[in-house]
């Protein structure tokens, strides 16, 4: 038996529903037919009246949501796709994200973001806003790249009493599968040594932790010992986890799947020179995504995102300074 | 209040208690425009002169602790006589970190969110969808029953998504929700014709298959009677309405303009006309209030006001090096037990 | 082509010519279905099955080379009577570089702007707007007259905001636009009942001040017929008109997509007829076209669709050591004389 | 006679009005009224059916002025505040932006953002979005700091071809003068040495330009050389200029006006530390916004952005390192 990362998600939801009367769930299409990945297959049956189809108006779903949230509930919004969530953009940014620091009432409100590329999804449906939403105070921003962290953060994040945007990969929906739900569970805001090494560190997140895992698995093979650290939240960010395992490694290499200019990567590299100057034996790096729209094509779309072999020559350029 | 629950008699105190609720909200912003000019206020002041017959009568009609209100730039008489007090509005405007905003946001943008008045972002038409979540959540925990949400909004606003996406939502969910829109023939310096092309936004009520009225706005009985079956329809489940009312700004945009683009003709016209006179011969002529009676509301009012600009002024104003500067309700890092 | 501008010898025509667009939308589309479920395509595949009368009457209505049509995601019909090539649509989906998006957008996003039809984004009501805009430059440049835009929408996208600003920003200019909705009673899984409010969405278009029509979107001569009107109308100055159409989708929301959500009773009542069908009985009933000249057309279109997978099969598929890895025209940094 | 910096943006207007019938101008409240700060002021009247009221439809007006770009026009659209421009998210970042990879035909357009902060504006009549925009492919981010930029900027980010976001600064409309409205017009991408030094270097751009110049001088007198990097434009990022500085003064403090998170500053600082790392004799160092919305009250407001004080710090820890 083994469970993948959209079961992960099912199950969160299935969990809150039945434990948390203040949990309703809302969105296109995920009552009846269980929402366009599925991931809340069944939710609506088991739940009368507790999982809503909403109509095609993103930026009211936030905004209802925020209202609910002033009244007690903690709901849950279903954005069919991340990139959607532009439509919604000022009540995730200017509404629930400020809203804490003006009234001193709070927003528990989980924005749920099918997000990054998939072969063949183009430009509108691959995006990862991650570092979008991170730049505006009052968010916090989660991206899993476990089975385990999908199912806990979730549930952690709804638990939060902040606006909380949840960065899920579809890339990872269904390729990515572990035995258990189960995992060391660790709190929203601490970073995860994914593959511990030594020769340099690798800081990623969502499915790019995947791809480093994959880059320093082939440099073992030349003798290199590259730690993975999964950021699983970019905001709050663990700097400590992070600083912690450049002072093992002297060198650093940030990798994100969203576009090059600013974004978390940059911030990472800005934080950890700025913190750690002294740990450094080598120029930190970078990797993202091209400075393009997602290409459609599969051929242009691996092209334009991180892989294990940009990642890997990323790394070997790090390691010869 | 229920204008005419119970005949005449409701109906008098009820139009009595929305003048009132005019004539407090009108006094008071005839000090913060002073205020403002005299260099006391920083930010924009923005006012409801001419628009308090309609914003009143909405906040009478509703319940407070029990209904939603969501007012907008030009809601203080609504505000009100929902029963926000005044020192809450001297507080915001003259920064006392003793109001409900701290200081963080100032003048129109204050609420109460959790007694039922969310305060509102500046960003138009995004409070509609507000109000409608929290009749939403009212509805699953089973607790909706007789309560009403109400917004207001501009001629202006009526062109947003926000509007739209929020009154349709509003519509599927069949919530017991009023949308005001005080038309007041300008958004700023844009009139209406460059601002949508129906003959009456009222006519937008069918496309939304809600309840729709249009209403004078200047007239404090017409507003009383047709907000008030407005709300009493949403309450008693015919879910949302829509209420045009008809008016004009008696001032600039805020007190930083002088609305120089308004046609004499409009400002000398029918709707120039100033409601809460039109209000004070309607209660004198009916004999439910009497011209002394009313003086002495002024007369109170006015000290009352006096008062709340004095106790706000004497208050501290925010400190920087006290404030706690964190947007988030959760304080990072949490430790294991804290995330579950 | 206007459909009754000389009579019944046009019109007969214009059916003839609105058919030939459907069944060749209609041959073509299976075809993709073919391909899709072969694993030939990468991408969502999103077919207009059920709905060509209603968009190949639109686009056939339409001037190609004069007036604009922004198609959506069901339009693969209109698209080919506005004389989009059947070798446009193959390569997009096949992934040649020679498509008109080389690669770089998929399926249903394909345009050629400059040939007055824009590439559509993703998110539904945003091309309203553009198609307002086209027409507004052509208001300035002094050529706007004669000229119709167009755009089809979903029951789904009237819920946007994008469609509510964007359909009154053009009521407010007063352009000659035409907007047609296909209600096909569900957006994806989502029933209309959880969409909107009104009885008809054809509601909608008073309170924007514009012109509406209803017409039976399975109906050949009806669609033919009304939207013909609705365009001839935009055309003649008189400003934006809405058209909703009754319809019902004959796939899936996607080829991914079984829809099984679509209750039977809805599949087997009225709307669930086969527009290509009844147009096909239309158009021998009235002696517009005998059986063995649609046959002759089938066998034809059959073939075209043939030529144009196979030659988009065998074309080069972008290469991304060849790719220009840049989203701006401009090349910087600029020198100073480029700069200005 | 000075020239302000609106009598900038006014003029740039009035000269593109005249000189190139492509353009014309399209916000709320600009034709009759002149605009909200008047930068539009008699326009209308000069140039007939070139100067439109917009309804309040933020989405629909770059939809709008996006159309008319493909038909050949070059639209200036103001937003009346930057902070409005997120309903325009999706059209701006999706539409506009992305048009030009996806179709070939170039979209140039011009939005006008009054960005940043003045005392009582509050969380939204003060935002700064240029990190926001600049993270997508496919946009130009301006960011005038002076009269003559505002001018030439105007007029040369228009006569590009792709979508431009023109931040102007509110605080600087009236407060910022010049004897002329001509300057050293550099071109868009390149960088400007604002004030020469050699014992550290900030970047700035925008309001916080004229912030740091004055830190500079109280920092000269004691002796310090600061050299201050006025950006010009965030995207393009003119990294040689920076670089160069960087090359001569061994340390970098990046200033913002905009939230902590991201951003401006952390790409300057990522960008910086990727290539010139070996240059740097101490740990770059980052002063942006707080992390809370930007608040009403000016005792607030003042201690929420980046101050001359608060810039003398950041740079006296900077030297002592
Ligand atoms: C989305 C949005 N765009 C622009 C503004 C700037 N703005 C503030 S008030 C206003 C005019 C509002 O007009 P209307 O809705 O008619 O209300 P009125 O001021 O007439 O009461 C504008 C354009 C805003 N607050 N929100
Ligand atoms: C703004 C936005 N939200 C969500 C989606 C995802 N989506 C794509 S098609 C669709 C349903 C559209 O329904 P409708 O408008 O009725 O058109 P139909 O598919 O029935 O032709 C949805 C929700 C989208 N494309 N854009
Ligand atoms: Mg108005
Ligand atoms: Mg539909």
């Amino acid at each position: 038996m083994s469970v993948t990362y959209i079961d992960a998600i099912r199950e969160a939801q299935e969990k809150l529903l039945r434990e948390d009367d203040r949990v309703f769930l809302y969105g296109q299409d995920i009552a009846t037919f269980g929402g366009a990945f599925k991931a809340t297959k069944g939710l609506a049956e088991q739940f009368p009246n507790r999982v809503f189809d909403a109509p095609i108006s993103e930026d009211a779903m936030i905004g209802m949501a925020v209202g609910a949230a002033i009244e007690g509930m903690r709901p849950i919004v279903e954005m069919q796709f991340a990139d959607f969530s532009s439509i919604a953009f000022n009540q995730i940014v200017n509404q629930a994200a400020t809203h804490f620091y003006r009234t001193g009432v709070p927003i528990p409100l989980t924005v749920r973001l099918p997000s990054g590329g998939t072969p063949g999804s183009g430009p509108f449906h691959s995006q990862s806003m991650e570092g979008i939403y991170a730049q505006y105070p009052g968010l916090v921003v989660l991206t899993p790249a476990t089975v385990s962290d999908a199912y806990h953060m979730l549930l952690d994040g709804v638990a939060l009493d902040d606006p909380v945007i949840y960065c899920e990969h579809k890339f990872l929906y269904r390729w990515l599968k572990a035995k258990s739900i189960n995992g060391d569970h660790l709190p929203i805001g601490q970073a995860r040594i994914t593959r511990p090494g030594k020769h340099a560190t690798v800081v990623a997140y969502s499915a790019m932790v995947h791809e480093a895992v994959r880059a320093a698995d082939r440099l073992a093979q030349d003798g290199w010992e590259i730690e993975v650290v999964d950021l699983r939240s970019v905001k709050p960010l663990d700097l400590d986890t992070i600083l912690a395992s450049v002072a093992r490694t002297g060198r650093l290499l940030a990798v994100g799947e969203a576009f090059p200019w600013g974004g978390v990567t940059a911030e990472v590299i800005a934080r950890v020179t700025e913190e750690g100057f002294h740990l450094l034996d080598a120029p930190p790096q970078r990797l993202n995504a091209r400075d393009t729209p997602v290409p459609y094509h599969p051929k242009l779309w691996a092209a334009h995102r991180p892989t294990p072999e940009s990642i890997c020559e990323a790394l070997r350029k790090l390691l010869s300074f | 209040m229920q204008p005419y629950a119970d005949g005449v008699v409701t109906n008098r105190d009820f139009l009595r208690s929305v003048f009132h609720s005019m004539l407090r909200a009108r006094i008071l912003e005839n000090k913060l425009s002073s205020l403002y000019k005299a260099g006391k206020i920083v930010g924009g002041v923005y006012l409801g002169r001419g628009q308090e017959a309609v914003s009143a009568s909405l906040g009478t009609a509703l319940i407070q602790g029990s209904d939603f209100f969501a007012p907008l730039i030009r809601d203080q008489a609504g505000r009100t006589a929902f029963g926000e007090p005044l020192i809450d509005c001297t507080r915001t405007y003259l920064g006392s970190v003793e109001g409900p905003m701290r200081g963080r946001d100032g003048n129109i943008h204050r609420g109460r969110p959790k007694m039922g008045m969310p305060a509102m972002i500046s960003h138009l038409g995004a409070q509609v969808p507000v109000i409608a979540g929290m009749l939403f959540a009212k509805r699953l925990q089973g607790t909706l029953h007789g309560r009403v949400g109400a917004t207001c909004i501009g001629d202006g606003a009526t062109s947003t998504g926000a509007f739209h996406e929020g009154l349709n939502l509003a519509a599927v969910e069949r919530l017991p929700m009023v949308v005001v829109v005080a038309n007041n023939q300008f958004a700023y310096s844009t009139p209406n014709h460059r601002q949508f092309a129906c003959a009456d936004l009222v006519e937008k009520a069918r496309g939304y298959g809600i309840g729709g009225f249009s209403v004078d706005g200047t007239d404090l009985m017409a507003c009383a009677s047709v907000i008030g079956e407005a709300v009493r329809i949403a309450r008693e489940g015919g879910g949302p309405q829509l209420v045009v009312a008809r008016l004009l700004r008696l001032s600039g945009h805020g007190e930083h303009d002088d609305g120089s683009y308004v046609p004499a003709e409009i400002r000398s016209g029918f709707y120039g006309r100033d409601c809460i006179e039109v209000a004070m011969r309607q209660l004198v002529e009916n004999q439910f209030a009497t011209v002394d009676e009313i003086l002495a509301w002024q007369e109170e009012v006015a000290e009352e006001v006096q008062r709340a600009v004095a106790q706000a002024q004497q208050e501290a104003v925010p400190d920087p090096y006290h404030e706690d500067w964190t947007a988030l309700a959760t304080r990072f890092p949490l430790t294991l037990s804290q995330a579950q």
